[in-house]
């Protein structure tokens, strides 16, 4: 991006203003799509605006940790396909894509989102292992979020798939939800100046401070938090952030479960 | 190929219900991916191919020694959640081969010579896996380099061709390729009579193979016209 | 290659001329060497002119695909050994390699030359993995034929090893022939301009426009293809190809009965 | 998080019998690592790292592109034997995640654009981990830089918060972290009032997550005071 | 380093001197510090000078060896970390960290250190795997020798976990001592020119011809053996550095056992 | 080293009938792979062991900044079908050590500081394998080496000596190198009197050690009358 460009958006912000016509805390327009991937067990696709994602969960045989020998395991993968941005190049998972698996794998793991107890097959010997993998198709900034919540609302339509006599999965037979006991959303406060936004867009990520991710519960409680950017943050910048994401939060829930694609 | 006692074709009709020369059901979406200069979204069937193609652009310096024509590159992807049982991320052993001969299908479209010291990259995901995948993968290929006005001498036709209980058969889905008898999945040009990506599996008679051939050729002209109309429906939008 | 020098071999093809004197549909001179590799429980080496590939067998156990519980596992490596040209890289297999070794396994595999039921040691736990391990020696042109050839030939002469009172593999004593019921071989004819040729060397596969392998049982029947190069095809071409294919296999088949090296 | 029947605070005391606000003993020293331009080791309780800072350095050519400004590269590496189970050989996830989290931390305190083609390597070894390892490294990467003499706006302090039992604590241990109801790591600059690194796992009202992070800033001055004792103690030898 | 510099070092050798003042024949001064990782079953700290190194020891369930169904496993590994000198670079072992882990692993494994058949839990299944991680912290030259005497004493005080009702690994019971049969010094002379030398610095190491690192037993067996260097050595010269580290082991162990840093 | 009950020598005699001073059967030859500039093929027993040259030949770009001097390439691998169970593909740790230190044995011998910006690249290929591979692989290099015409101040001598039940041995099998008590590679240049590669593994005294050593010298005479055979015969044709 050119400098005059990042200024542009810079003065934009001052007036509280961004390049396409939002307020600083105001959503983009938002789509949900469940049981997109025929071949997956859950899925969804999320669009914030350009952004699309999609996360597919697949369920397979694993082992337990020895620690917790009656637990299932969750694991969260990312890639950042080439296909979603013309920096990404192909390869091995790289830093930030190590990091915005792990950040979306703590929003559900730490919400207790999954009751984990349900996934014993043996205990200490088989249990299911639930896949979670993440697939940008259009990186227009804000994948956090928009990976957080294609990969909760993926999880709760995973279906889990029957065992046959000789105890094999039959994926043609998918029965019981997978137990989702909450549903944490990501909300990605970012920091430029003074100002505070959400749900930036990539022109947005690049003039940024900081940015800060909370995952909230629906009871208002956080779940997880995760700051990025190479710009240090006060303990007021921290208070006000927590304060945005839970309050954007309840307006996003209720989106969601309105079913209605923008907020005022 | 693997045996089974199930019997692939009963009473003239396929699993899915097809006559054997029957296509399934074909969906064709250009312009899905904003950041890419081309894309396009491809089903036949359960099978979903996307692809974005970025280029031509730089070459990165490492590259420049071997540029005095542009090049292409071509990245073949499944994702995890495509297949049955999960499969593992990174490229395997047969995306690697599919990465390969997608590009040779693809490359005698392109005037790469044009544009020295630049690539076409065009990357492939496949979303969902039933069968045919690489001939679908062709086809959305080909819209999304025409979607990204990359200059280009025809279209590139993808489909696949088999035989199931002694019957010829056309487009097999992921149950057929499995337990088919043979399996030909092949690439052309439909206005230059060009076959650019031919393979074959199984096991067939002289005859059967080339008459499988022709019945791709004949009945690709059908996925030609879905592929025109794609690219129409957007430039007149 | 220089452009002169590719132009020359060009013309002599316009001619109906090779560069060696060969005529278009002609092999080189052919040698086949069985069980040449000690430690493997099958091998061979086969030379075209100057194309020496070896192909080894190893038995070792493994696990049957799910699919196939009773069913033993074959699989095909290759490595361009920097060793048998001097562009050949030292390095994991790349697109070449993984290419040549699969059509390779193709042409084995879909003959259905080996019978893998009989590979079962212990139904869906425990079977006999055949390793087929392709190394050129030296490329001088035509390396998926040579590398085809050498696979069958080794496969055949392949003998499996006892299993001694504690179930463990006794490689000194190598029994039971691996039972292999097809022999199909692999042809691949090269396309320059309007001229077909068989066994291109390493200089003429350079000035082709495209190739197409094609594996050939003893009944005459197709059970792999493969093309390669950058130039399309016609459907006649293919026909054309098939027919030289089939028509070159029954005639190696018979050289290789005779156990003579070449041709007129 | 995982569950435990174990209390975790009895009476007012904590496992190793810290009070909740206690930070374990702290150890600091600089200079330990002939070789490199600056290098430290420091101990929280159990938890050690030890880090060697070298440069500014010439960036080989292959970098040279991205550095109008220098860099920091920043390796947080766990020594196999420094776990319960022995950790494999080369970087985890969770250690790829961490060196990019500390880097961030860190690199607001350099002025790195004063020093173009360059790049500073920090490169840490945690030796033992009892939980806060990631505090602890950039605790010691603030002194080995420091140590290095490599120009700082301020020193960069670490801590971790958290919560067990109902009970708001500092600094915690291994078994702490694993069986915590939150786990707050955080860096900041002493003077600055600067958050660099902030990370949070579990479950708190928005109202305990701010405490935590107040009680870090307040507990962290003591931090800051021991770099700064440590710094001098060096330079007074 | 600097031509003048490594000339200056020669120059010093042919009078018998060193940069910092030792004899040919001389050790640096040496640290030995014991269970210096709280993590480890068991581990060592060595100085030599200003070269330092850690070992830790770790000891995990592994499966035995085919032809040693009953013999528990060592396994030694070496990561030049970047850390330890200038021009050590991240990423997977190269060529010298792989020496160097072999040249330890020898130096303790041929001279059956380590009662490996005390190791079985149960027999072709499941035995102790001992890893031996070096790490050096700082390289000043000799790593070798100071990597083995770390592993060495590592060893010896690793004490091995209790196994809990269920057969997990209780690390907070270590009890019995790892069966240690022999203590095996490793002593690595070099030459240059016709001086030999022992434990040589960074610096000098850069200057000399060749090395001979030879591990020594306490009855003044040889038990492991390796040259480096590019330059040849005699017969001769083997032999007189066969005498040398023969000789300098009996003075270390004494060093080492009575608990001296310096010898004159 | 491994136990057996089995002797390993009987009546004065090795398992194989040999003495204890016994070669095994050596074949040599040279101008084995035409492509490559030197090549040979060499078996001690049932060991054998193929190499290619190349060289010298320019280095690319990215190895320029360390070659003031040529350099030498090594890359000594083994087939997978060479030993009883199919070896991985890809350097072991113990290929990797070897290929380093059947490197210093061979640079002694080369010039290489008369080629500036070239590497001679010498890769050895081990199709069977019976003990002493490494030493069998050095004297193919030797002589794949003087097949390229790349100027040599001597030949290279690889011969293997140990002890086995209390015997000293020289080039031992497979089995031998097992079940000894000591196993001895080394390399030497034979008109030069200079080692150029020793490895020890095993357990024996001063004396033995020197003893061996003087062993392989002398016995090794005879395989350098033969690399001389070897090159003499090829160019005598």
């Amino acid at each position: 991006m050119s400098d005059m460009r990042a200024d542009y958006i810079l003065k934009l912000l001052e007036k509280d203003e961004r390049l396409d016509g939002r307020k600083l805390d105001q959503f983009r327009e938002i789509s949900i799509e469940k049981n997109i991937i025929a071949t997956a067990e859950g899925s969804a696709k999320v669009k914030l605006g350009k952004t699309e994602v999609i996360v597919g969960v697949k369920m397979n045989f694993g082992e337990p940790f020895p620690d917790m020998p009656d637990a299932g395991v969750l694991r969260t993968e990312a890639e950042l396909m080439p296909m979603a941005h013309p920096d990404f190049t192909s390869g091995p998972p790289g830093e930030d894509a190590t990091e915005i698996a792990r950040v979306i794998d703590r929003g559900i793991r730490e919400s207790e989102s999954i009751d984990v107890e349900k996934l014993c097959i043996t205990k200490g010997e088989k249990v299911w292992s639930v896949f979670v993998d993440f697939y940008p198709i259009n990186h227009d900034g804000n994948l956090i979020d928009a990976g957080s919540l294609a990969a909760i609302v993926a999880l709760k339509n995973t279906r889990i798939p029957e065992l046959d006599k000789e105890g094999k999965i039959d994926r043609e037979k998918l029965k019981n939800p997978l137990p989702v006991m909450h549903f944490p959303l990501m909300i990605t406060v970012g920091k430029v100046g003074n100002k505070m936004i959400i749900d930036p867009t990539f022109e947005e990520e690049q003039v940024l401070d900081s940015k800060l991710s909370i995952a909230v519960t629906e009871e208002g409680k956080v779940v997880a938090m995760q700051k990025s950017g190479s710009v240090g943050l006060t303990d007021d910048d921290v208070d006000n952030m927590i304060d945005i994401a839970v309050k954007k939060s309840k307006e996003l829930r209720k989106l969601i479960e309105d079913g209605k694609k923008t907020s005022k | 190929m693997m045996k089974t006692d199930e019997k692939m074709i009963v009473k003239g009709k396929r699993l899915d219900g097809r006559k054997p020369d029957d296509l399934r059901k074909i969906e064709m979406e250009v312009g899905v991916i904003p950041n890419a200069d081309g894309s396009s979204k491809v089903s036949f069937g359960k099978t979903t191919a996307i692809v974005a193609v970025y280029g031509p652009r730089s070459l990165f310096p490492r590259h420049l020694q071997e540029s005095e024509s542009g090049i292409i590159q071509f990245k073949y992807d499944m994702a995890t959640f495509s297949v049955d049982d999960r499969k593992r991320p990174g490229p395997s052993r047969r995306e690697t081969e599919i990465s390969k001969v997608a590009r040779l299908a693809i490359e005698p479209v392109l005037f790469l010579k044009n544009y020295p010291k630049t690539t076409v990259d065009v990357f492939v995901e496949i979303l969902q896996a039933d069968g045919s995948t690489r001939v679908t993968a062709i086809n959305a290929a080909s819209l999304a380099l025409a979607d990204a006005g990359v200059p280009m001498r025809d279209l590139v036709v993808g489909l696949s061709g088999g035989k199931v209980d002694d019957t010829l058969i056309l487009d097999l889905c992921g149950k057929e390729d499995n337990y088919s008898d043979a399996d030909v999945p092949m690439a052309f040009l439909p206005n230059k009579n060009e076959i650019t990506l031919l393979q074959m599996d199984g096991r067939l008679t002289p005859e059967e193979t080339k008459q499988i051939i022709r019945n791709i050729l004949h009945a690709g002209k059908e996925i030609y016209k879905k592929q025109v109309e794609t690219l129409k429906r957007k430039y007149s939008e």
